[in-house]
């Protein structure tokens, strides 16, 4: 009672007065990133010298194209107001899957739509405990990513299952000079941009990760929407399991060990707002890059991994610290 | 009052209250004497909760001084508050629903240091005690969660009881309490009383002051208007005071022509919350939802739209039968549902006006599922000059608007969806006394342009004003269906008040 | 009647019996099962887990969530074993005071992150988790501690038992949890950590100082970590810069919510936890002892925490629907 | 435009720094993850070799040791224009496509310590410390000696599917069968998967399951002395002998109070030591990278590049008593 009365009573007064334009195109936290990784690549070419060859840096990206593919997804669950860390290990589970139907001698095609399946009803059966359960994502998904890695194992063992050396490689071809797994990333970005900034459906992202049950209320299909949203995942964790396989050339139930780390960061650099409701496709996008400059410039200066962890670390919480700022600012 | 006890326990002078420049009380003068029950009346809005919550530490005032038993104090938060001797009861108590009832009486009195021991046997006592001492039976070692809220309730009082406070505030207690209940609250608080406490007590039952009282204080509009002995008052006059001017001031000119049935409920049941809610509402037709809170309105409200349907019983839209299961179903049937509780089932708080505003048209602003910016401009700005909305841009998050103008927003979202059938669920609650006249006008003219309209409203007058035929719902049942010209505020009332027979009857 | 109902359906009632079933199904295959010595080693494969889980515990109550406890634990345990390395002669109690002392201080941190920029724990403590494992790198400078730098007598507490066979750090994890269990149940604050997350909008109207408990909260799971770091020191008799305590936070936190603990706060019990922590222990010394590989492991522990979820969401809505049944 | 300019700048730099290093050849060292103490002692050797000899040296290593994490490492490499990368794999087949990538770019790549199995077309060659088809008989040979060959004994491995480990573990199923050891019975194989707590439980499950057990190897570093620790704790050392391979530094105390009387290793020492002395004598052309031929190495004498380009450090197994441990700084 009391703290609906004080919101009621802060909305009471008049209108505030609008932003200046600037305002509103600069403090975002987009802009952050974008500075961030401006910054990155500068301090990456004074760490060595050999960092700053596009090829090489277009190249090191393929390392981490897989992730920041999902992370796009990943960042339209988080707006939607849920989280889904088990992706990674769906990558493994299906590719597992996928690699292990091709090598005992199923038809690749059909391999390919095992592999598929398996991702998509991974991300149902995430669906299934979050929407119709109504469980917390997090900690259901904490659950399904031990669970599908977990069978991943079972299924592997801790043997390496080999693909066909023409389906290895996806990295190694490039169009215009830029590698496949970097334009894929690059168009789905474009894609899920579009679709989450100009579109219906993305429109409803939003409101559903501000208010659910006004959402509700408005007509808006939360649980339909949601429920595309897992399946969405499920079904690009499988395909850039797939792409994993291609690029490593085999595949162990560990691909993609600790991905979801990643992705957490890379929306995270990019400003989306881990209670939902807030972010974008191009934050994320940037952040890919920028997580890719950071770890590349590191690795490049033989630093050791200790930095690297520790550079890491700070940067996601100086990015939080500076996102809710941001947010605090422009939302009063 | 003898001499005494002259000196008041409580002396507030001059007590002011802005919010963000907005000044909702004005210099308040008033005095509260040892054992006396205080009642403070008026309008939602006229400023008697916002006096409470000052005495209570809540909010603190932006001029004036309060003393205590004659000595200055200064009243900086609940706890201190507690300290002095004040206690705020809610309405809907704040409890913590995970710890016990005896540690919910308990918490946040000792001035212990943090690793000092919790003395479970002697809490455990003293809340027997002191639920003995209310004629209550709670069992104080079982957790919060699941009690009623009139337990609840006695669980707060006990609290100040414990806490041996001079001056317990009960904002609206009886609202969602059975006739028995207030009847026992009524008991402790007379006994209170006697016991030299002071007691405010919030209401907007007329009855219950009088059978309480001793004196009533009447705000509106965030003036203090008077202050007499209860005896010296009629309801007319009190009634005069709280209102300002005559009642008919309110009244709509009605002059839609009443169509067919547009809306038509049947044998609607939802067990344990409402039963064979049964009525019917025609084209240019307002009808009214009246009865207390907790009575179930709300909740045949969200069962006809489909948030939560019911169990059995039919709804006929335009005549034909349909199937509600969630909101869009009752969208495409051209209803529209402006919730009770804009925060949790309204506003998109951090999102651009417009997008509110076009949150329930996704065909009208995005045909082919892409949305056309311009397109959804238009509606937006249109309906911002139509309702006459008041902000700084459509591109503004609507949570940088004042309370009044994000509700007509809300209702500029569903009258873009152009609606045959408009249920509105408590639309005026919280919102400015001028904006609530344009309010009234906008609902008139609605149901002028012949769309079925079903006003749920705890404000009498409101009800009384506006609506064709007014149905009264008690403990999930209907009770009354009255007129226009026979419905008064008496037989709204008595149909609202739970009797005890209807208890029996439903269980 | 009541009573009985209430017992039958407490979580705690619900993971004894799991245990209890898991204890006879798996010891009608192998008898070994069945044995004091069998407890002995699942017993010996708690303690750990069972102190961070109690830090966990209260975190977690108040509404947070701690993930950075495996670097924490690395952390300390790295300080801790480099001092009595290069510095010979040491009391070796010291190292508690040390190992508990720094994680503390790392617990501030993030508690301090949490509650001055109001920032969601969960992201401030992937960022440390992240921070203190690059910190214990560049300490140790990626060297480990070999177990002959470890003060036997440390080493002894792992081996040696007062009673029954039991080493030393069994009875410390009991202790802690006995502890711990005192702490909630007997002292002002630790019931202001469960009104906190009962309900953080009125917290403050009582009087409970948000921020310090706040911090104390971190605090402890800090200092628990840290305790848990010379423990594994002792148990392990080693401390490496990449293994030690990696991945720690996902078996804590597995066991906490096996264990009741509610990640919406205010509920959850000390019991719970403990009993949550043995049946995650009875699991990993079970599977060896059945011959199933350790590829099973992962899917197991994730099957475990899912259905732990689903038989929460059944209790609670049984609790709702007997709610409605009174009610009406 | 931009994209050219900056391969034309980095091309400038890349042949500035190479003109510089021209003298002395650039070797690296991928380890399986940082921290890991057997890499200190190999990591030593390349270290001095390069305080005497041509070379640069670096060592860099993940932080984990999982089967992709070393591919940006080698990549990195790879852009810095090094000569030879030196590496323990951490896995046998994630990492052949940027061994060929590398090997493409005329970067020498060597395995140390442990080989790409059945893809060892990928890598140049590698430096294995001892001869792998005698680990098993001499592991064997060292627990018959321990329990007077007779009575049971089992095996705690790595992980199911560890290549050197399953290697050694078929040599050691050969092994038993010799006449020799007729009352010595293999009675279990069981995996640690290399992390203490699993190699443990493991352990624990072998005494509960085998009470009449005698004898332990554990291959692998973490194994033994997880198995040591056991049977320390519960106070079975004179009935159950553990054995295997581990390193002195984490062994010590286990040999010194007799819980463990003998293991084995090798020198990981020496197997930086040649891999820095080989690499220097392959880009100076004294040595040739052919099966057969022969190069010298200071203190290890002439060695000989074996069938599969492989080579061995030292020909058995270096066993390790009480009277000994002291001799070894690793």
């Amino acid at each position: 009672m009391s703290a609906a009365d004080t919101t009621r009573n802060i909305a009471g007064r008049e209108a505030a007065p609008p932003r200046p334009l600037l305002h509103v195109i600069l403090v975002r936290p987009e802009t952050m990133t974008l500075a961030l990784l401006i910054l990155a690549v500068i301090v990456a070419s004074q760490l060595s010298p050999f960092f700053l060859d596009i090829n090489y840096i277009l190249r090191s990206f393929t390392l981490s194209a897989e992730f920041a593919i999902v992370a796009l997804v990943f960042t339209m669950v988080i707006i939607a107001g849920e989280i889904d860390l088990s992706p990674a290990a769906n990558m493994a589970l299906s590719a597992c899957l996928f690699a292990w139907a091709q090598a005992s001698g199923i038809p690749m095609p059909v391999a390919i739509l095992i592999g598929l399946a398996a991702g998509l009803a991974m991300g149902a059966l995430n669906a299934f405990m979050v929407i119709a359960l109504q469980l917390p994502s997090i900690i259901v998904t904490i659950g399904t990513l031990t669970l599908y890695r977990g069978l991943a194992q079972i299924i592997a063992g801790d043997k390496s299952i080999r693909v066909p050396d023409w389906f290895i490689g996806i990295d190694k071809v490039l169009v215009l000079g830029i590698p496949v797994p970097v334009v894929i990333f690059v168009v789905v970005s474009l894609l899920l941009g579009l679709i989450l900034a100009g579109t219906i459906f993305g429109r409803q992202i939003y409101q559903i990760g501000t208010n659910e049950v006004a959402a509700r209320y408005a007509g808006i299909r939360t649980r339909r929407i949601k429920l595309v949203l897992f399946l969405l995942m499920g079904l690009v964790a499988a395909v850039a399991g797939m792409m994993t396989a291609s690029r490593l050339g085999s595949v162990r139930y560990d691909l993609g060990l600790g991905g979801e780390l990643q992705m957490v960061l890379m929306a995270m650099l990019g400003g989306t707002y881990i209670f939902g409701g807030r972010g974008t496709i191009l934050g994320t996008f940037l952040a890919a890059w920028l997580l890719v400059v950071v770890s590349t410039g590191m690795t490049v200066a033989n630093l050791l991994p200790a930095i690297q962890l520790t550079v890491l670390g700070v940067l996601l919480i100086v990015a939080i610290i500076a996102t809710n700022f941001i947010y605090s600012r422009t939302q009063r | 009052m003898s001499e005494a006890d002259a000196t008041p326990l409580i002396s507030a002078r001059d007590i002011s209250k802005s919010f963000a420049g907005v000044e909702v009380l004005r210099g308040v003068d008033l005095d509260l004497m040892k054992g006396e029950i205080h009642a403070l009346l008026g309008e939602n809005g006229a400023g008697k909760s916002t006096f409470a919550k000052i005495l209570a530490g809540v909010h603190l005032p932006t001029r004036g001084t309060l003393a205590l038993n004659g000595q200055p104090v200064e009243v900086t938060n609940p706890v201190v508050a507690q300290k002095l001797g004040i206690t705020l009861i809610h309405q809907e108590p704040i409890s913590f629903p995970d710890l016990s009832v005896a540690e919910n009486l308990v918490l946040g009195r000792s001035e212990d240091g943090w690793f000092s021991k919790v003395p479970w046997a002697e809490m455990t006592r003293e809340a027997h005690r002191y639920m003995d001492l209310l004629g209550v039976h709670i069992d104080v070692t079982r957790p919060m969660r699941g009690l009623s809220i009139a337990d609840q309730q006695m669980v707060e009082i006990a609290r100040a009881l414990a806490s041996d406070s001079r001056l317990i505030i009960m904002d609206e207690p009886t609202a969602p309490l059975t006739p028995r209940e207030v009847e026992t609250l009524f008991g402790i608080a007379r006994r209170l009383r006697d016991e030299g406490r002071t007691i405010i007590f919030i209401s907007h039952r007329l009855e219950e002051v009088r059978a309480l009282c001793d004196r009533v204080t009447i705000f509106r509009d965030g003036d203090k208007i008077a202050t007499d002995t209860i005896g010296n008052l009629s309801d007319a006059d009190i009634i005069r005071l709280m209102i300002g001017r005559p009642l008919k001031e309110y009244m709509h000119k009605h002059s839609a022509t009443i169509g067919d049935v547009a809306l038509e409920v049947q044998g609607l049941t939802l067990p344990g919350v409402f039963y064979d809610i049964g009525f019917s509402v025609r084209h240019g037709e307002i009808v009214g939802l009246g009865g207390l809170v907790g009575a179930g309105r709300t909740d045949v409200a969200r069962a006809i739209f489909g948030v939560a349907p019911a169990e059995s019983g039919t709804v006929k839209v335009n005549g034909k039968a349909a199937e509600i299961e969630k909101p869009e179903d009752a969208i495409a049937l051209g209803l529209a549902f402006v919730p009770e509780d804009r925060a949790v089932a309204g506003i998109f708080r951090t999102l651009p006006v417009e997008q509110n505003i076009t949150a329930a048209i996704p065909g009208k602003i995005a045909p082919a599922g892409i949305i056309r910016r311009a397109v959804e401009k238009s509606l937006a700005q249109d309906a911002v000059k139509k309702l006459r909305i008041r902000l700084a841009s459509v591109k503004q998050p609507i949570g940088e608007l004042s309370g009044g103008n994000q509700q007509k927003a809300i209702l500029a979202r569903w009258l873009l969806a152009d609606p045959s059938i408009l249920i509105l669920d408590e639309p005026t609650r919280g919102i400015d006394i001028g904006v609530k006249a344009e309010f009234y006008d906008m609902i008139g003219e609605l149901a002028a342009q012949g769309r079925a309209i079903l006003l749920i409203s705890s404000e009498m007058p409101e009800l009384l004003a506006l609506c064709d035929r007014i149905l009264v719902m008690a403990e999930g049942r209907l009770t009354a269906e009255l007129s226009r010209a026979e419905a008064n505020q008496e037989k709204i009332m008595s149909a609202a008040v739970p009797r005890s027979q209807r208890v029996e009857e439903a269980a | 009647m009541n009573a009985l109902r209430s017992i039958l359906v407490r979580r705690e009632t619900g993971i004894a019996v799991m245990i209890v079933l898991f204890t006879v199904v798996v010891s009608l295959y192998k008898p070994q099962f069945f044995t004091l010595n069998s407890l002995r080693v699942i017993l010996l494969l708690t303690p750990l887990v069972m102190i961070a889980a109690m830090g966990q515990m209260l975190v977690l109550v108040a509404r947070h969530v701690d993930l950075s406890i495996g670097s924490m634990l690395g952390l300390s345990a790295m300080v801790t074993g480099m001092m009595f390395r290069d510095m010979p002669g040491i009391p070796w109690g010291l190292g508690f005071v040390v190992a508990i002392g720094i994680g503390a201080l790392l617990g501030l941190v993030n508690g301090a992150l949490v509650t001055l920029f109001r920032l969601p724990a969960i992201i401030v403590t992937l960022g440390t988790l992240n921070l203190y494992r690059g910190l214990t790198f560049i300490v140790s400078n990626a060297r480990q501690v070999d177990r002959q730098f470890i003060p036997s007598e440390l080493k002894a507490m792992s081996q040696t038992s007062p009673i029954l066979g039991i080493p030393w750090i069994i009875f410390m994890a009991f202790a802690v949890a006995l502890a711990t269990y005192w702490f909630v149940m007997h002292t002002r604050v630790g019931r202001q950590i469960f009104a906190l997350g009962s309900n953080p909008v009125a917290a403050p109207l009582r009087g409970i100082k948000v921020t310090q408990v706040t911090l104390l909260v971190f605090a402890i799971s800090g200092a628990l970590s840290g305790l848990a770091g010379i423990m594994y020191a002792s148990r392990w008799g080693f401390v490496n810069p990449s293994n030690t305590g990696f991945g720690f936070e996902f078996q804590v936190i597995a066991a906490v919510v096996i264990g009741g603990v509610s990640i919406n706060g205010g509920v959850g019990s000390v019991l719970g936890v403990v009993l949550g922590v043995l049946l995650m222990g009875c699991v990993a010394a079970a599977l060896p002892l059945l011959g199933i590989p350790g590829t099973a492991q992962g899917a197991i522990y994730g099957a475990v925490i899912l259905v732990a979820l689903l038989i929460d969401r059944s209790v609670r809505q049984q609790g709702i629907a007997g709610l409605r049944i009174a009610r009406a | 435009m931009l994209k050219k300019s900056l391969i034309a700048l980095a091309a400038g730099l890349a042949l500035s720094t190479g003109a510089l290093a021209q003298d002395k050849i650039d070797i690296v060292f991928i380890g399986k993850n940082t921290g890991n103490p057997y890499f200190d002692s190999l990591t030593k050797g390349f270290v001095e070799a390069c305080q005497k000899i041509a070379c640069n040296f670096e060592f860099v290593a993940p932080a984990t040791a999982e089967a992709t994490s070393q591919i940006p490492f080698i990549e990195a490499q790879i852009q810095r224009g090094v000569d030879v990368i030196a590496i323990s794999p951490n896995s046998p087949d994630a990492l052949n496509q940027v061994f060929d990538a590398a090997r493409a770019k005329g970067i020498i790549v060597m395995t140390v310590n442990g080989d790409i199995t059945g893809n060892e077309s990928h890598r140049d060659l590698t430096i294995l410390p001892t001869d792998f088809t005698k680990v098993g008989a001499d592991q064997i040979e060292m627990v018959g000696s321990l329990i007077g060959y007779e009575g049971e004994i089992a095996i705690l491995s790595a992980t199911t599917e560890a290549p050197d480990q399953n290697f050694w573990i078929k040599g050691m199923n050969e092994a038993i069968k010799d006449p020799k050891y007729a009352k010595m019975k293999l009675v279990a194989t069981v995996y640690g998967d290399d992390q203490p707590e699993k190699s443990t439980s493991e352990m624990e499950a072998l005494l509960a399951n085998y009470p009449d057990l005698k004898g332990v190897i554990a291959p692998t570093t973490v194994g033994v002395a997880a198995a040591a620790q056991v049977v320390q704790s519960r106070g079975v050392a004179e009935q159950v002998n553990v054995t295997g391979l581990g390193l002195p530094s984490e062994m010590r105390d286990f040999v010194k109070d007799g819980t463990v009387k003998a293991f084995q290793l090798w020198s990981p020492y020496n197997e930086g030591w040649l891999a820095a002395h080989l690499a220097v004598d392959l880009k100076a052309g004294k040595a040739k990278n052919e099966v057969g031929s022969t190069f010298e190495v200071p203190d290890l004498g002439t060695i000989t590049i074996n069938e599969g380009n492989s080579i061995n450090t030292q020909s058995s197994l270096t066993t390790f008593t009480a009277e000994n441990i002291d001799q070894f700084d690793f």
